[in-house]
């Protein structure tokens, strides 16, 4: 920590706004100035009129989930395409709107709106700028010609997530919890609770699921995707409960679960955590030693190639769902706790994988894109 | 509170820290309301009996033109425009400091200082120029309602205006309500069950919304009105834990009851256009006629307070309510009317931010408007037009925010921080005039 | 958090207390608030062990003047010596620790806290780490009780405790803190006749004992009474001293600064008939005590009933149940023989009762309105003043120009806030409004409390005026000469109970009795033994 | 003397005629309540309740009741007390202080074996409720006792939120810069008190309202922490948010204590932060009742007139008071990001600084009574999330109601009168 500390002092570009001490002020003051540079060239003309413009959801940019991986497949846009980019980040229900509207004045040519909650805000911009694209995550009720949807049937990659949860759990107890109830957040755990059945059935075990009943459609909520410690208390409870393989589905959550989860281990458990949207492996390493695998839904690589097909003229409107069939979904690898996981139940999430793929395992969830 | 009569020793009278010189100058907010006094304690400690002879009359007004200069300068107007600059100020260092052009120009400062100055300048100008931009007129945009984002500063300013007056009217009877979150989401649930729930002719179905709205939100303003008519507890604590009740009252009903059948997600289906505020100026923009009804709800609220009997009532009652119940006004009565004309004007914001701008209910209804609202009410000094003005002022913020986040990447939750300094600011007029070094225009004993 | 300006007594000197005499000197002390000056160049001497009156009206300045002596208050300009050392006091602690102690008018004094307590805060005796050693505090309250017949429970809770044993708590409070010079504020306010004595009594006890005491009074029969020198203070200005040997007249003269006229001219009543009775009136608290308790009188057209006691033994309970402002009422009140118990306050004014409370500022006014709106405080629902739920201000602030000339309320404009008035001023604004529409009953509750004499004066004539016109009038004065002035019979109240109804012509000495607890059968009982043995008590001339 | 001792105080008559009823009523609804719920809605079968973590060294046995049973037991109880209640009330004109304590006791183990009797899985950790509570309570604790420091010394706080908030950002930036833990403990504490110096500056120097400068400085805190946020915390170097990245506080067990079933795992394998809470709850009810520094600061916050005359520097009191509640509410703020969990997220304190608020009044401006008040609501928080894993039909959103309604409930003189130090919001000016 203090080795990155002092790379940082070398930089340069945070230390003023943080440290303020005097002295370090003085020693950065004396740099030198730089050369000055014209604009770094891009590499495509087009793409450099290329406005590409997102809007999140109350969860911010920052929450490991949605939002962040959309923003991140943007980002990459700006780096491998050459667009530009501008973002907004909404803090209420009311943002979304004005958010929009700046967006269209700045002339977005593509905005990525994330969630739902952003469906009415899009339709109206979408029907206002005829001329302008939106792509909307996770929401497919938009029909209009210039906004393309994308969503995911997540429950095809939870249902392997539960499986392999059932397999390694200890106790017989796997756990699992969400943001809000909300269907962005259950259909993982629909998926999930299939996946242990699935392996209950099969192995003729009986591993149970905390916090999510599938047929009430009722289970453990935090009530929120913002205050991180909830996440810790659930997964406290669920510990204590005796689950020792925990899904959060809750965005910033995941973070306060994994918390919990690193404090019990040092108590003397073994729990084990699985991570959802992104391989939490790369974009959490905080949590590498105790994660077990992740559901990931590529918001990144769908929003950095609809920006790319629009950039070559070819948007169209067609929802996007992302399945495990065309890679949308898929079950992280299980990096660090590989040996935790048998080469039988390896073996035996390929082949649910196929038969997910060709069918003949049904995974629903009334949560599923139709 | 700060520094109306009763706690002030008699003799030093004539103004005092919290009464500007100007004899005629509103009283800062927490005088008007006087919310502490007639709180916990609600006992002032009195100044001694014999003390109160000493109190002089005013002292002879100079008549020169200096001293008219002074007390402009000095007066409540100035302190406001003061406070606001002194806030956007100290907002900019924040904006400077944390851009990294800034500090990477710092970083050779002695070897090209004017770099770290145009870095500073660019930072500070490219933000509030958006910001001025977005909240009034933008030549550069794209579309005609960025183009003219005055409309947007309207807009916002419309439930700002609503529960403003709500913070405003309770204030003037001495109660605090905290409660416009509370009260708007009430307001915004009624609204909604009649606006998407039933169908009625045009016209009608927005009254009958109005009318649902408010009296929702009077509802749960009265239960704190109630309360503290009743059994003395105090509206601040009741109305933060209403507030909380109303998110999760609401969530529940949006999860059940409330909820779109066509959709699992915890939001309502949309509003009837019958049931929605006309839009004033077309499709382009979104300002609708719920700003008529902020500016009739204005001279109603003005008229109330300043020309009618209850209005004498509350004003006796926020500045002395044991006087008040001594003349024979009911004290107990008038903390529960307040409270239920106060949650229907949050009700009616919650109307306007549904019918108006949302169409679709969620348990973020409310937004920030609950805590703004009580921000505009001390802008405003609690006086309707005042609260009027604050009102627009914070949409102005709000829309200029929006633009400065998108097109200067700055952060929106610099307009809390300015927003809230510049409250800070208004209700202590003496930091106003140290920073100033503005004298006042008349000698007077302050210093605690 | 010990503030580190505070000095304890120590204990060693605590033996000592009684070894050394203080004298004190003012010097052209000035103090001023804004552009009014509360002090004007004060000098005054105060030699040791002896007892100096400050004699001035209300709002003469005396008060300012003690509280610059104690530190509360820093002088404008002027120097204050202690045995001819100038001293600089920044704060109570300092005046303190130069031997100045002080009770003051209104008791310093935590409801909430014991005796003990009390006594401690400021002067604590801890152990070890700041650890309250109260055993201590007990012990000296215990000393200095016995040392002058105090019945102080350094235990209980000063809330609970009656006024009179609150102000021996404040004489112990600076006896323990050593002071040699006790400044004493308006001690008389709050007690009987009675008590008034025993205070004298104990005043004399310190003096022999070798502590100066500055005694501030308005009252001349107890300046007259016990001091050594008289100071007579008026508009913040020394005007004179005196010897305890002046006349009445002549400090009376002093003090206001005109030939006074001390007894007021008024006919004898012409009492018509009873139109205001009270029937086992008992008024309880929320915890179910009784405040007032079965109490029963009425009143004449054309008369004044005064009712006379300590503060605190029903007074305002009785005039505020009349009013309606109390919950737990029992027994009736009758007006023309209308019902009033149960009626709310509106009902009640609209009745034709004219009520003047206790405490104007807290009360009687709101002090942010102006006087105009003042004015109209409690007719505001009435024609002409309002229609259809709107103000007339036209009307309003014409009667308000007709109440400030008829009253003499000096005031720059009748828009100006009511808070901006002097206390007499603000009085006159009350019993303006009170008097100005046709009455059926006048209650005022310390009808002159803070008031000049000029005001006085004037307020007296009208409230006997409000009787000649053939109103009943109910005077509630703890200022047993104002109530020996106006009324025609006075009633006695103690702890609730009303000790009986005596003519207003009585002895001083007889109501003293009375308001010390004493049934009038009683009381009359004590004088005849007293008057045979002859042991006539200094307070008991008329 | 004489005269004086021998007389009766005004205060001494019988307490008949005027009763509250509010009490008994309240009483009677929930004895109804219990009879139609726990009665006639009551579940069959068992409720469990566990004891012992299967980690613990002594393992103490569930304890297992017949749900039915204890409903109609609870009811029964229930009933007669209420009954006693209104005959009281009639009687005498007020109850007995065990009448109402027992109903309570009795109706909240009614309570909650109705609802656990209710749930799918038909058990319960206590073990894990209490401990999880604690994830609430400790910042809630912090936070009141705050409010306890400065309201006992006259100053509303209401900042509580913003102090709380300013701590978790600061101990996460600076434990993150550092590295080290402690010193963004120090950091928080700062923090803390830097807000308190505004609350201070303002209300004591100013006489601003306290009530609007608190909650204008909750705002200022959101901003700015949100600000710097976006600003500096989110910036990344090589993928990581090296500034949101604080070193954590290590759990200390303590030998022995922590193998007390219930109370070891909640109060004695905590961080440095949870022990300090506990002696600051000790240290400050000592401090306030028994010290001479709390019998000045009671004294300031009653009447700080008398205070004054006794040479007690009231202003200067509070101004310290206040930071030094700053510096608690700030280390309570750190228990966020230092303890809690791992980073800080905007706006995290989530309202617990005004629970803390409501558990201040509560706890009736005593900080024991404050810090079982914190308990409770972290309880009631706990509960909730502990119920939804068990299965209830009750839904969450009501159980999230809980502490809000109870507040209310306080302040409306349900639970017994609230009564906060007299002085309370009073500025004090002298010439």
């Amino acid at each position: 920590m203090l080795l990155s500390t002092a790379k940082t002092f070398k930089r340069g570009a945070l230390v003023g706004t943080i440290a303020l001490s005097a002295t370090a002020l003085l020693l950065t003051g004396c740099g030198e100035a730089p050369p000055a540079a014209g604009e770094s060239s891009s590499q495509n003309p087009a793409a450099a009129n290329f406005l590409g413009c997102i809007v999140s959801d109350s969860g911010g940019f920052d929450d490991q989930s949605f939002n962040q991986s959309s923003y991140e497949g943007l980002k990459s846009a700006e780096k491998d395409l050459g667009i530009k980019l501008k973002e907004a980040q909404s803090s209420t229900t009311a943002d979304f709107a004005p958010n929009l509207a700046t967006m269209a004045s700045a002339g977005c040519n593509l905005t990525v709106t994330v969630g739902f909650l952003l469906a009415e805000a899009t339709g109206t911009a979408a029907k206002a700028n005829p001329d302008l694209h939106y792509a909307i995550i996770d929401d497919n009720s938009i029909k209009a010609d210039n906004v393309k949807p994308i969503v995911y049937d997540t429950a095809q990659a939870a249902f392997m997530a539960g499986y392999v949860a059932a397999s390694v759990s200890k106790t017989g107890k796997v756990g699992t919890f969400g943001g809000i109830n909300i269907p962005t957040v259950t259909i993982f755990m629909d998926g999930f609770a299939q996946g242990v059945d699935y392996y209950n059935t099969k192995q003729g075990k009986d591993v149970k699921l905390l916090g999510w009943d599938a047929k009430s459609q009722q289970g453990s909520f935090a009530n929120t995707f913002e205050i991180i410690q909830e996440g810790t208390k659930t997964t406290n409870n669920l510990i204590a409960e005796g689950a020792d393989v925990i899904m959060p589905v809750a965005g910033p959550l995941g973070k306060g679960a994994g918390d919990a989860i690193l404090a019990a281990n040092k108590t003397g458990k073994d729990v084990k955590l699985v991570w959802v949207d992104s391989d939490g492996f790369l974009t959490a390493p905080t949590y590498k030693e105790i994660l077990l695998t992740s559901v990931i839904k590529t918001m990144g690589e769908a929003v950095e190639a609809v920006v790319k097909e629009d950039l070559d003229g070819k948007f169209d409107a067609t929802p996007y769902i992302g399945t495990l069939e065309n890679g949308g979904v898929a079950l992280a690898p299980f990096h660090d706790l590989d040996a935790s996981v048998t080469a039988d139940t390896k073996t035996q999430l390929e082949e649910i994988k196929k038969s997910i793929v060709d069918g003949s395992i049904k995974v629903e969830s009334a949560a599923s894109p139709k | 509170m700060s520094g109306t009569d009763k706690n002030v020793p008699a003799e030093q009278t004539p103004g005092t820290p919290g009464a500007p010189g100007n004899p005629g100058a509103p009283s800062i907010p927490g005088a008007t309301g006087t919310p502490g006094a007639t709180g916990a304690a609600g006992k002032p400690t009195a100044p001694s009996a014999q003390g109160n002879a000493d109190k002089p009359g005013k002292p002879e007004k100079e008549s020169s033109a200096s001293q008219v200069v002074r007390e402009i300068m000095s007066g409540s107007a100035m302190i406001s425009v003061l406070a606001v600059v002194v806030a956007l100020v100290i907002g900019g260092i924040l904006i400077a400091i944390t851009d990294t052009r800034v500090t990477t120009a710092f970083g050779y400062f002695f070897g090209d200082p004017m770099a770290t100055l145009k870095a500073i300048w660019a930072s500070i100008s490219e933000a509030y120029g958006a910001l001025w931009r977005g909240a009034t007129y933008d030549p550069g945009a794209r579309t005609w309602q960025g183009r003219l984002g005055i409309f947007e500063t309207l807009t916002f300013a419309t439930p700002l205006i609503l529960s403003g007056l709500s913070v405003t009217l309770a204030f003037r009877v001495g109660l605090f309500n905290i409660g416009a979150k509370g009260q708007i989401i009430l307001g915004a649930t009624f609204a909604g069950v009649v606006g998407f729930m039933i169908e009625l002719p045009p016209g009608i179905h927005l009254l009958a919304v109005m009318v649902a709205g408010a009296i929702g939100g009077a509802l749960w303003g009265g239960i704190a009105g109630f309360l503290k008519a009743k059994t003395g507890a105090h509206e601040v604590i009741v109305t933060i834990m209403l507030n909380y009740i109303a998110v999760s009252l609401v969530l529940y009903l949006l999860k059940n009851q409330l909820r779109d059948p066509s959709s699992s997600n915890p939001i309502s289906p949309r509003m009837h256009e019958t049931a929605m505020f006309p839009l004033l100026l077309g499709p382009n923009y979104r300002l609708h006629a719920g700003l008529i009804v902020a500016i009739l709800a204005v001279i109603v609220v003005s008229w109330l307070l300043n020309r009618s009997t209850l209005g004498f009532e509350y004003r006796a009652i926020g500045a002395n309510p044991r006087a008040a119940r001594t003349a024979g006004m009911l004290v107990s009565r008038g903390y529960i009317t307040v409270m239920l004309i106060s949650g229907a004007l949050a009700g009616l914001a919650g109307v306007t931010q549904l019918a108006g701008t949302e169409k679709i209910l969620d348990a973020d209804i409310a937004g920030s408007i609950g805590f703004d609202a009580i921000t505009v009410a001390l802008l405003g000094r609690s006086k309707p037009w005042g609260t009027f003005f604050a009102a627009i002022l914070f949409g102005a913020f709000k829309a200029g925010g929006t633009s400065m986040a998108i097109n200067a990447n700055v952060s929106i939750d610099i307009v809390a921080v300015v927003q809230s300094l510049i409250v800070l600011f208004i209700a202590a007029p003496p930091l106003i005039r140290s920073i100033f070094r503005i004298k006042e225009a008349r000698s007077e004993g302050v210093s605690a | 958090m010990a503030a580190p300006n505070v000095r304890c007594t120590s204990r060693d000197q605590y033996p000592r207390r009684w070894a050394k005499t203080l004298k004190l000197e003012l010097r052209g002390i000035t103090k001023s608030f804004g552009t009014l000056v509360a002090n004007d160049h004060i000098d005054l001497v105060v030699e040791s062990g002896q007892i100096h009156s400050l004699l001035g009206e209300n709002g003469a300045g005396k008060s300012t003047l003690m509280n610059v002596l104690y530190g509360l208050y820093s002088p404008s300009s002027g120097q204050i010596l202690v045995d001819d050392v100038p001293v600089n006091f920044s704060g109570p602690a300092d005046a303190m620790a130069a031997g100045i102690g002080m009770v003051h008018q209104h008791f310093m004094l935590v409801p909430v806290f014991t005796v003990a307590e009390n006594v401690a805060l400021g002067a604590e005796s801890t152990s070890f780490g700041g650890v309250l050693n109260l055993a201590e505090t007990r012990r000296k309250i215990r000393e200095i009780s016995t040392q002058f017949g105090f019945d102080v429970d350094p235990d209980a809770l000063v809330e609970d405790l009656p006024v009179g044993i609150q102000q021996r708590v404040e004489i112990i409070k600076a006896l323990v803190r050593n002071s040699k010079i006790l400044i004493l504020d308006e001690p008389t306010a709050v007690l009987t006749p009675q008590e008034t004595d025993e205070l004298m009594d104990i005043m004399g006890q310190l003096k022999a004992g070798g502590t100066s005491i500055v005694f501030i009074s308005h009252k001349l029969r107890e300046v007259k009474a016990i001091s050594d020198t008289i100071t007579v203070i008026r508009r913040g200005k020394v005007v004179g001293s005196a010897s305890p040997d002046a006349s009445t007249t002549e400090l009376a003269e002093l003090m206001v600064g005109r030939a006074v006229n001390l007894t007021l001219n008024k006919a004898d009543a012409t009492p018509g008939a009873e139109t205001f009775k009270i029937n086992n009136l008992t008024v309880m608290n929320d915890a179910g005590q009784r405040l007032l308790d079965d109490v029963t009188l009425s009143v004449s057209q054309g008369e004044i009933l005064g009712i006379a006691g300590v503060q605190g033994n029903g007074q305002t309970e009785l005039t505020e149940a009349v009013l309606g402002l109390h919950k737990h009422v029992l027994g009736s009140i009758t007006l023309d023989g209308k019902e009033l118990v149960g009626k709310s306050v509106r009902q009640v004014l609209d009745s034709g009762v004219g009520f003047v409370p206790e405490d104007r500022q807290d009360d009687g006014l709101v002090g942010e309105l102006s006087i105009a709106e003042n004015l109209i405080l409690d007719l505001y629902k009435s024609a002409p003043y309002s229609r259809a739920g709107t103000l007339n201000r036209a009307a309003i602030a014409k009667n308000a120009i007709n109440k400030v000339a008829e009253f003499d309320v000096r005031a720059q404009s009748s828009q100006d806030a009511a808070d901006t008035l002097s206390g007499g001023n603000q009085q006159k604004v009350v019993l303006a409004r009170e008097l100005s529409r046709p009455l059926k009953l006048f209650i005022a509750s310390q009808p002159t409390r803070g008031v000049d004499v000029g005001s006085i004066e004037f307020l007296h004539k009208r409230i006997v005026a409000e009787r000649d016109a053939g109103t009943p009038v109910v005077i509630v004065s703890t200022e047993l000469d104002e109530v020996l002035e106006l009324a025609d019979r006075i009633a006695v109240l103690f702890a609730g109970r009303l000790m009986g109804i005596v003519p207003g012509k009585s002895s001083r000495a007889l109501l003293g009795l009375m308001m010390a607890g004493l049934p009038v059968a009683e009381a009359q009982e004590q004088m005849k033994s007293q008057s045979e043995s002859g042991t006539t008590e200094e307070g008991a001339q008329p | 003397m004489s005269i004086i001792t021998k007389s009766e105080t005004p205060k001494v008559a019988d307490a008949v005629a005027v009763r509250s009823w509010k009490l008994p009523i309240l009483l009677g609804v929930l004895a109804v309540f219990a009879v139609v719920v726990f009665v006639v809605l009551g579940p069959s079968g068992t409720a469990t309740f566990r004891i012992s973590q299967d980690t613990d060294a002594w393992q103490v046995p569930n304890l297992v009741v017949p749900a039915k049973a204890v409903g109609v037991l609870v009811s029964i109880i229930c009933v007669a007390l209420a009954y006693l209640a209104w005959r009281q009330t009639r009687d005498a004109g007020k109850i007995a202080k065990w009448v109402v304590m027992t109903f309570a006791v009795v109706f909240v183990v009614g309570m909650m074996v109705w609802i656990i009797g209710g749930t799918t899985t038909q058990n319960i950790t206590l073990v894990g409720l209490f401990s999880g509570a604690m994830l609430i309570t400790t910042p809630i604790l912090f936070g009141s006792m705050s409010g306890v420091l400065s309201e006992r010394a006259g100053v509303v706080n209401i900042a509580i939120e913003g102090q709380l908030l300013a701590g978790a950002f600061t101990a996460a930036l600076v434990a993150s810069i550092t590295g080290n833990a402690y010193v963004g403990l120090f950091a928080a504490a700062v923090a803390g008190v830097l807000v308190s110096v505004l609350l201070a500056l303002f209300s004591i120097k100013y006489v601003v309202n306290q009530i609007i400068v608190g909650v204008v400085l909750n705002v200022l805190v959101s901003g700015l922490t949100g600000f710097l946020f976006e600003k500096i915390m989110k910036t990344k170097v090589d993928g990581l948010t090296i500034y949101n990245q604080p070193a954590h506080l290590p759990n200390i067990s303590i030998p022995l204590l922590s193998e007390i079933p219930i109370i070891g795992p909640t109060l004695f394998r905590q961080s440095i932060i949870g022990y300090f809470m506990l002696i600051l709850v000790v240290a400050l009810w000592f401090g306030l009742f028994r010290t001479r520094w709390g019998l000045r600061v009671r004294a300031v916050g009653e009447h700080p007139k008398a205070a004054d005359t006794v040479g007690i520097n009231v202003n200067r009191t509070r101004v310290l008071n206040v930071l030094a509640g700053g510096a608690v509410a700030g280390i309570g703020g750190a228990y966020f990001t230092l303890v809690a969990v791992s980073s800080f997220s905007k706006d995290m304190t989530g309202g617990l600084g005004f629970i803390a608020l409501a558990a201040l009044i509560f706890g009736r401006w005593n900080p024991i009574g404050a810090a079982l008040a914190a308990l409770l609501f972290g309880v009631a928080g706990n509960l909730q999330s502990i119920l939804s894993l068990a299965g209830t039909p009750i839904d969450g959103q009501f159980l999230a109601m809980l502490p809000y309604a109870l507040t209310i409930l306080a302040v409306s003189g349900f639970v017994g009168r609230a009564l906060a130090p007299a002085a309370d919001g009073e500025p004090y000016i002298k010439e």
